[in-house]
């Protein structure tokens, strides 16, 4: 892989976020025109993101430095196959999760104007969308801790939006949380400038040494972002937040928020300290990541909410992403680790997005979600369980979907790497997420005679549930493109120590 | 024991008194303080790298991640605030007489 | 946080991190190199392309503008989230009636406070001072006024909420001519440098200043009697005093 | 020719897919397109078959080859094996529709939704047969699965939703089994197609004690759908579904997936003489023979119609596996012939259960008296059926089991002749006492929920009563032209000379 020149002119990255931090001023400015706005911007950017997947994919990775100024002192942004597959998978389930945020927070007819609908969700929508996109496009960890401090605050006020009790008791536990996460962090960032005196990603994997200073700032990082990425022990903040959320908020949160976190540990403990070194301290990610996929799964099986099962089935699919960390410690198993963990990222976005909307119309439908109550409701939402039986199909891992091919992946290089226990933790994890998943669904098909009261929901909003499960339907057709995109490696300096990727 | 180690010990030290106090403290707003106080930890202990360079100007870069620390803890802090007082109230409206822990 | 083990042994446990992660890292922090890298030099280096002097300025607004750029967004964020949650806030006190010495001690200050904010403005070109500090002097004369004259800004209205948001909007509005130009976002012109600073740090002073005076309208809520049934829209003259 | 070769493994599939696809989107009432569509796209399908059939006679290669992972590729081939599985499934698919049409004309529950899923179960059920790798095959059987479960709890009442969880549990068992086997052998030995005789011969001596470990895991995972004894247990569940649903599933795709899977596996993954040498056929023709008397002994005690086929079809299924089991052409013959007289035969006997529940509302054998009279053609197609069930020549029955006889002989497992009696014996005592009652007895006056005698015209509707006397005929045909070209046992004669390269 020769990066050719990777300064190909500067615009590739600008407009994906000043875009919508420019709709994001305007809708803040004209709060009635939000809505428009918000889908007019999600079309440019979903359009940009196509377009840097396409540059990326045939000229490989580009890296820019912004107002010209070198590495040491200026800030550098770099796409690879990672950022540009997170940003296209960003703009997907993004687009579509306003094109159903339009239909869900028009006021509709008998809203009491006392509780107007907020028009704000799409100012903070777009401020979310501007820090993911800058997020996946940095190569400095500084400016890494600005994107993580905007999405955590704007992903905070977006689930205290229906500014309920419980949701707003869930924002701010996950606003303390998500601030103990970014200071610690922070922490990390100062010892490493402090022992390494840069900040950029590739110098610093190019100066790092194991000495107890960086040890230490990777240990105080990865306990901050494992915290905002809701790892196992501190993943308690997750289901309220997630469940109290409104339903595309929610989405939001659970497809792409918590990746983001995953996202940069995924830098940090590949681009910058390099697999091989962090070998040893692979083991503990790992551990808590089997454990939550089978803690998850027993909670989601408990759960008496659907949002709620939704909730805690997002905390047990997180603890796939973190057996990448083990697995990619063998050699040999690496490359299918690491596609492995990305496919997986993509995948559950589409597919968790798509539940968590159906189980939104579902609220709306039936005025709550108590699962136990909701017999039949195959018969009045057909199109929304339809979305979610496509999307659980993708979260259990069945073929012919994303989650299929992920798991795939998972299990062949578990055995590959040796790891026994991990291959059965990935399978026991795909039975016990059918158990949650057809717990609901057997009540859902089931055949009821009484009509009961189940008011309109938008068609708008039925569709985009459906649309995103079969995006994740369709990701376990596209493969080969899609895995190609993500080893276009990082263009890090040749001399870099870079345990790297395949 | 130089001036700059002096200072990011006690940087440290603040650090870690404030993540002692998020994680132990029983009342919101005492998190919301002890979060403050681990901000301004990590600050001084930036300060403290700035000032480990010979000659009459300190580091800038350090000072600049300073000031946009700074300012990035107080976009939180108001956001920590505000929602404290919808909770206050609105809890104090609908009388859950939830424990102020959250 | 995190109360569901709030069982004795788990509070003991966590009563433990803080001491134990101090001492970590304290003994961490003395292994630092003593020797700094070699961005300091470069910095000095660089200083006289940059356009100002102050080198706090420069790495602010120059070498890293990209990280000031996020974080004025992470202000005007927090306005905007602010006031998205403050409408839940019917039920607030009401403020005191302004009495006759705040006004005036408020009639007497508001001019120097004006010129206090300017010259720091100013100033930030070669010696500490800057945007945010400006913008925090406004803020705390904006405050006092909220205070005396119980006026209740309303942001909605198009004018003020164009303050909020024109820091954002001046600075990537020159990163993106800039990009036009010099085929580089935010790459300023060795000629022009000082004066686009100075152009991009008033209007972040500005909604800084609008930022941190939305947040305390938010918290405070203001009194119910001023905001009609409608709750969205405020009167018609945005900057109206109480009846 | 060539691209016409290379689509029609994939235009065969394609058939039953779009049709399944429209017909959800169908409305209910649209009843007579959906039927249309239904019947038009079986009758195009088994045009397609006839002249595969035609192609692969005089060694056309037919392959489809489509990209879906780096290094892995969905395959679909057609051999003559498949071929045998196709065109078997082919036939009864449209004789099932015929019947299904007419079954549930008054049925409340979505029949689009039932038509829907049945096509997805063909094209699952298609996808097993034309697999070419192990991987493709494993896609098709989860896919099985997933478009069964709908149809099983189609009914919607408790205990049909009761019988769908065991039939899930037990099969996403079974597949995850069969997912985990199949990522050990791909890591062992990498991506490889069926190749006739084995793949395995060369890795005999480096991987001989994985490679019985992964077989085992692999014949676990078939097992559950081929219902071998200790993972039998949904199948008697699963008679809760509507009867076309009953016969498709354990006459044709649920059931004959599984004995394929373990055909393939011996046949064509581990190959017969190297399965040979690892001990590997004797466990297999030891469970098989066990399962043959399990299922007998278990039928003759049940008292419902339905379930005792149910166990009947339990020990017949297992008839193909004892055939895998043992070494030599003869047992092979008869085992991969029995795949198709079971189907021909079950099929039967379930639309005889069927038309006899639907007209007279009888479902205990004991209220079975004098039903020959007033159903003399029903009756009739399920005596010819039982008498080839027990083995009576000329019925095709009797030439599977005469082949695997012959087999076990040649073979030297004598025992296997005595097991084959002990079930001839069985299947006698529980199929005889029905066929008395029918024909011999006195009909008992209609207890409380049994319709009287229907006035003039046919004994039940006409598309209710083809479908039997069809495949009862062709079960007949099959037995008594066995000898003749293009028969079942000439076809798998042809299989089998392949096979063993004689």
């Amino acid at each position: 892989m020769i990066a050719p020149d990777p300064t190909i002119g500067d615009p590739w990255w600008v407009w994906v976020i000043a875009g919508p931090l420019a709709a994001a001023c305007a809708m803040a400015v004209f709060r009635k025109l939000s809505a428009a706005f918000g889908l007019l911007a999600g079309l440019i950017i979903a359009g940009l993101a196509a377009r840097l997947i396409l540059l990326v994919a045939e000229a490989g990775a580009v890296k820019t430095e912004i107002g010209g100024w070198a590495a040491p002192l200026g800030i550098e942004l770099m796409a690879d196959g990672l950022s540009a597959g997170m940003l296209g998978i960003t703009a997907l389930v993004g687009m579509i999760i306003s094109i159903y945020a339009a239909a869900y927070f028009r006021p509709h007819d008998g809203a009491d104007p006392s509780n107007p609908p907020p028009t704000l969700f799409w100012p903070l929508w777009m401020f979310l969308w501007a820090a993911l996109n800058a997020l996946f496009l940095s190569a400095d960890i500084f400016n890494m801790y600005v994107t993580l401090e905007l999405m955590g605050l704007s992903a905070v006020a977006l689930t205290a939006l229906s500014r309920e009790p419980a949701a707003v008791s869930a924002a701010l536990r996950y606003l303390l949380v998500s601030l103990l996460g970014s200071l610690s962090y922070l922490m990390g960032v100062a010892l490493l400038y402090g022992a390494f005196g840069t900040l950029g990603l590739a110098s610093l994997a190019a100066e790092l040494t194991p000495a107890p200073a960086a040890l230490a700032a990777l240990a105080l990082m990865s306990a901050g972002l494992m915290m905002k990425a809701a790892l196992f022990p501190l993943h308690f903040w997750l289901p309220p937040a997630h469940a109290a959320a409104p339903a595309p908020v929610s989405a939001l949160l659970s497809a792409l928020v918590v990746k983001a976190s995953f996202y940069l540990l995924l830098r940090l403990w590949f681009d910058a300290f390099g697999p091989a070194a962090t070998a040893a301290a692979a083991l503990i990610p790992g551990v808590l990541g089997a454990v939550a996929v089978l803690w998850g799964s027993v909670q989601a099986l408990s759960a008496q909410r659907l949002k709620m099962l939704v909730a805690y089935s997002t905390v047990a699919q997180l603890g796939y992403l973190f057996l990448v960390f083990p697995l990619a410690a063998a050699e040999g198993a690496r490359g299918t680790a690491w596609c492995a963990a990305i496919y997986f990222v993509i995948a559950h976005a589409c597919a968790k997005a798509a539940v968590f909307l159906a189980a939104g119309n579902v609220l709306i439908g039936f005025g709550h979600d108590r699962i136990e109550e909701l017999r039949g409701a195959v018969q009045d939402l057909p199109v929304s369980m339809f979305g979610f039986a496509v999307a659980g199909v993708s979260l259990i891992g069945l073929p012919p979907s994303g989650g299929f091919i992920a798991k795939w992946l998972f299990v062949t290089a578990a055995i590959d790497a040796g790891q026994w226990p991990l291959a059965a933790v990935v399978v026991a994890g795909g039975l016990l997420s059918t158990a949650y998943i057809f717990r609901f669904f057997s009540r859902a098909f089931a055949h009821v005679t009484e009509k009961h009261s189940c008011c309109r929901v938008h068609p708008a909003m039925e569709w985009s549930a459906l649309a995103l499960a079969l995006c994740a339907l369709a990701l376990g057709l596209t493969a080969p493109p899609v895995i190609g995109l993500f080893q276009v490696g990082p263009p890090l300096l040749e001399t870099a120590a870079m345990g790297g990727r395949p | 024991m130089t001036p700059p180690l002096l200072y990011a010990l006690a940087g440290v030290a603040l650090f870690s008194i404030g993540v002692g106090g998020l994680i132990t403290a029983a009342h919101l707003l005492r998190q919301v303080l002890s979060f403050n106080v681990a901000g301004s930890g990590v600050f001084l202990f930036l300060v403290a790298m700035a000032y480990r360079t010979p000659g009459p100007f300190p580091d800038p870069v350090p000072h600049a991640m300073v000031l946009t620390g700074i300012v990035v803890a107080v976009s939180a802090t108001a956001l920590a605030l505000l929602l404290i007082c919808i909770r206050h109230e609105s809890t104090a409206r609908s009388a859950t007489g939830e424990d102020d822990r959250p | 946080m995190g109360n569901h083990e709030s069982g004795r042994r788990s509070r003991r446990s966590r009563r433990l991190t803080g001491p134990a992660l101090g001492a970590g890292l304290a003994l961490v922090v003395a292994t630092l190199p003593e020797a700094p890298a070699a961005l300091p030099h470069l910095v000095r280096e660089a200083l006289a392309r940059s356009g100002v002097e102050n080198p706090v300025t420069a790495v602010l607004l120059n070498f890293r503008g990209y990280d000031t750029l996020l974080e004025v967004a992470v202000l005007l964020l927090a306005a905007v989230a602010a006031q998205a949650l403050n409408t839940g806030l019917s039920g607030r006190a009401p403020l005191p009636p302004a009495n006759l010495f705040l006004t005036a001690f408020f009639r007497f200050l508001a001019p120097f406070a004006i010129v206090v904010a300017g010259y720091l403005l100013w100033v930030g070109k070669h010696a500490p001072g800057g945007a945010f500090q400006a913008g925090a002097v406004l803020a705390a004369l904006g405050i006092l006024a909220a205070l005396t004259t119980g006026a209740h800004p309303c942001w909605e209205s198009p004018r003020l909420a164009l303050a909020l948001v024109a820091g954002l909007l001046v600075f990537s509005g020159v990163g993106l001519t800039l990009l036009q130009t010099e085929g580089r976002f935010l790459k300023y012109p060795a000629a022009h440098a000082g004066t686009l600073i100075l152009i991009i740090e008033a209007a972040a002073a500005v909604s800084i200043a609008a930022a941190l005076i939305a947040l305390f309208n938010a918290g405070s809520g203001g009194d119910p009697g001023s905001r009609p049934p409608s709750g969205r829209h405020c009167a018609s003259h945005p900057l109206r005093s109480r009846p | 020719m060539t691209t016409f070769d290379a689509l029609m493994p994939l235009l065969i599939p394609l058939t039953s897919l779009i049709p399944g696809v429209i017909i959800f989107m169908l409305p209910e009432e649209r009843r007579t397109v959906r039927t249309a569509l239904n019947l038009g796209a079986a009758g195009v399908k088994l045009g397609l078959v006839a002249v595969m059939v035609w192609g692969v006679l005089h060694g056309h290669v037919y392959e489809t080859r489509l990209p879906l992972l780096p290094g892995f590729q969905l395959v679909l081939a057609a051999d003559a094996l498949s071929v045998l599985l196709v065109a078997l499934s082919s036939v009864l698919w449209f004789v099932t529709t015929l019947y299904a049409v007419a079954y549930l004309e008054h049925a409340p529950q979505s029949r689009s939704r039932f038509f829907g899923f049945f096509s997805l179960c063909v094209t699952s059920t298609i996808g097993i047969a034309l697999a070419g790798n192990l991987i493709t095959f494993l896609i098709f059987y989860e896919m099985l699965t997933l478009t069964t479960y709908p149809l099983v709890v189609h009914r919607g009442t408790p205990e049909s939703m009761r019988a769908g969880k065991i039939y899930l549990a037990y099969t996403i068992g079974g597949g995850a089994l069969f997912l985990a086997a199949t990522a050990w052998l791909t890591v062992l030995v990498g991506p490889l197609d069926f190749t006739q005789g084995g793949m395995l011969g060369g890795y005999a001596d480096r991987y001989a004690g994985q490679l019985r470990v992964i077989f085992f895991m692999l014949i676990a995972g078939l097992g559950v759908k081929a219902a071998l004894v200790p993972l039998h247990g949904w199948l008697p569940q699963a008679m809760i579904a509507p009867a076309p649903v009953s016969a498709l599933l354990h006459a044709v795709a649920v059931v004959k997936a599984g004995a394929f899977g373990i055909v393939r596996v011996v046949y064509d993954v581990y190959g017969i003489r190297f399965a040979a040498e690892l001990g590997l056929l004797q466990p297999l023709a030891l469970i098989a023979a066990v399962t043959i008397v399990y299922g007998s002994v278990m039928a003759l005690l049940q008292d419902d119609l339905k379930k005792r086929l149910a166990f009947s079809t339990v020990s017949q299924v297992s008839y193909i596996a004892l055939g895998a089991g043992i070494l030599g052409p003869l047992a092979t013959l008869g085992g991969m012939v029995h795949l198709v007289h079971q189907g021909l035969m079950k099929i039967t006997l379930f639309f005889c259960a069927g038309n006899l529940a639907e007209s007279t509302g009888i479902h205990s054998i004991r209220r079975m008296a004098g039903v020959g009279r007033r159903l003399p053609l029903t009756m009739g197609a399920f005596t010819l059926a039982a008498f080839g069930m027990i083995g009576v020549p000329p019925m095709a029955g009797f030439i599977s089991k005469w082949y695997i006889g012959l087999g076990g002989v040649a073979a030297g497992e004598s025992w296997v002749i005595a097991v084959l009696a002990a079930s001839t014996a069985l299947n006698a005592a529980y199929f005889l006492p029905i066929l008395h009652l029918v024909w011999f007895k006195e009909p008992e006056p209609p207890e409380a929920g049994e319709r009287p005698q229907r006035r003039g015209g046919l004994e039940v509707h006409w598309m209710l009563l083809l479908p039997p006397v069809l495949t009862a005929l062709l079960a007949l045909t099959s037995g008594l032209l066995a000898g003749a070209y293009l028969s079942p046992l000439w076809w798998t004669r042809l299989i089998v000379a392949r096979e063993y390269q004689l």
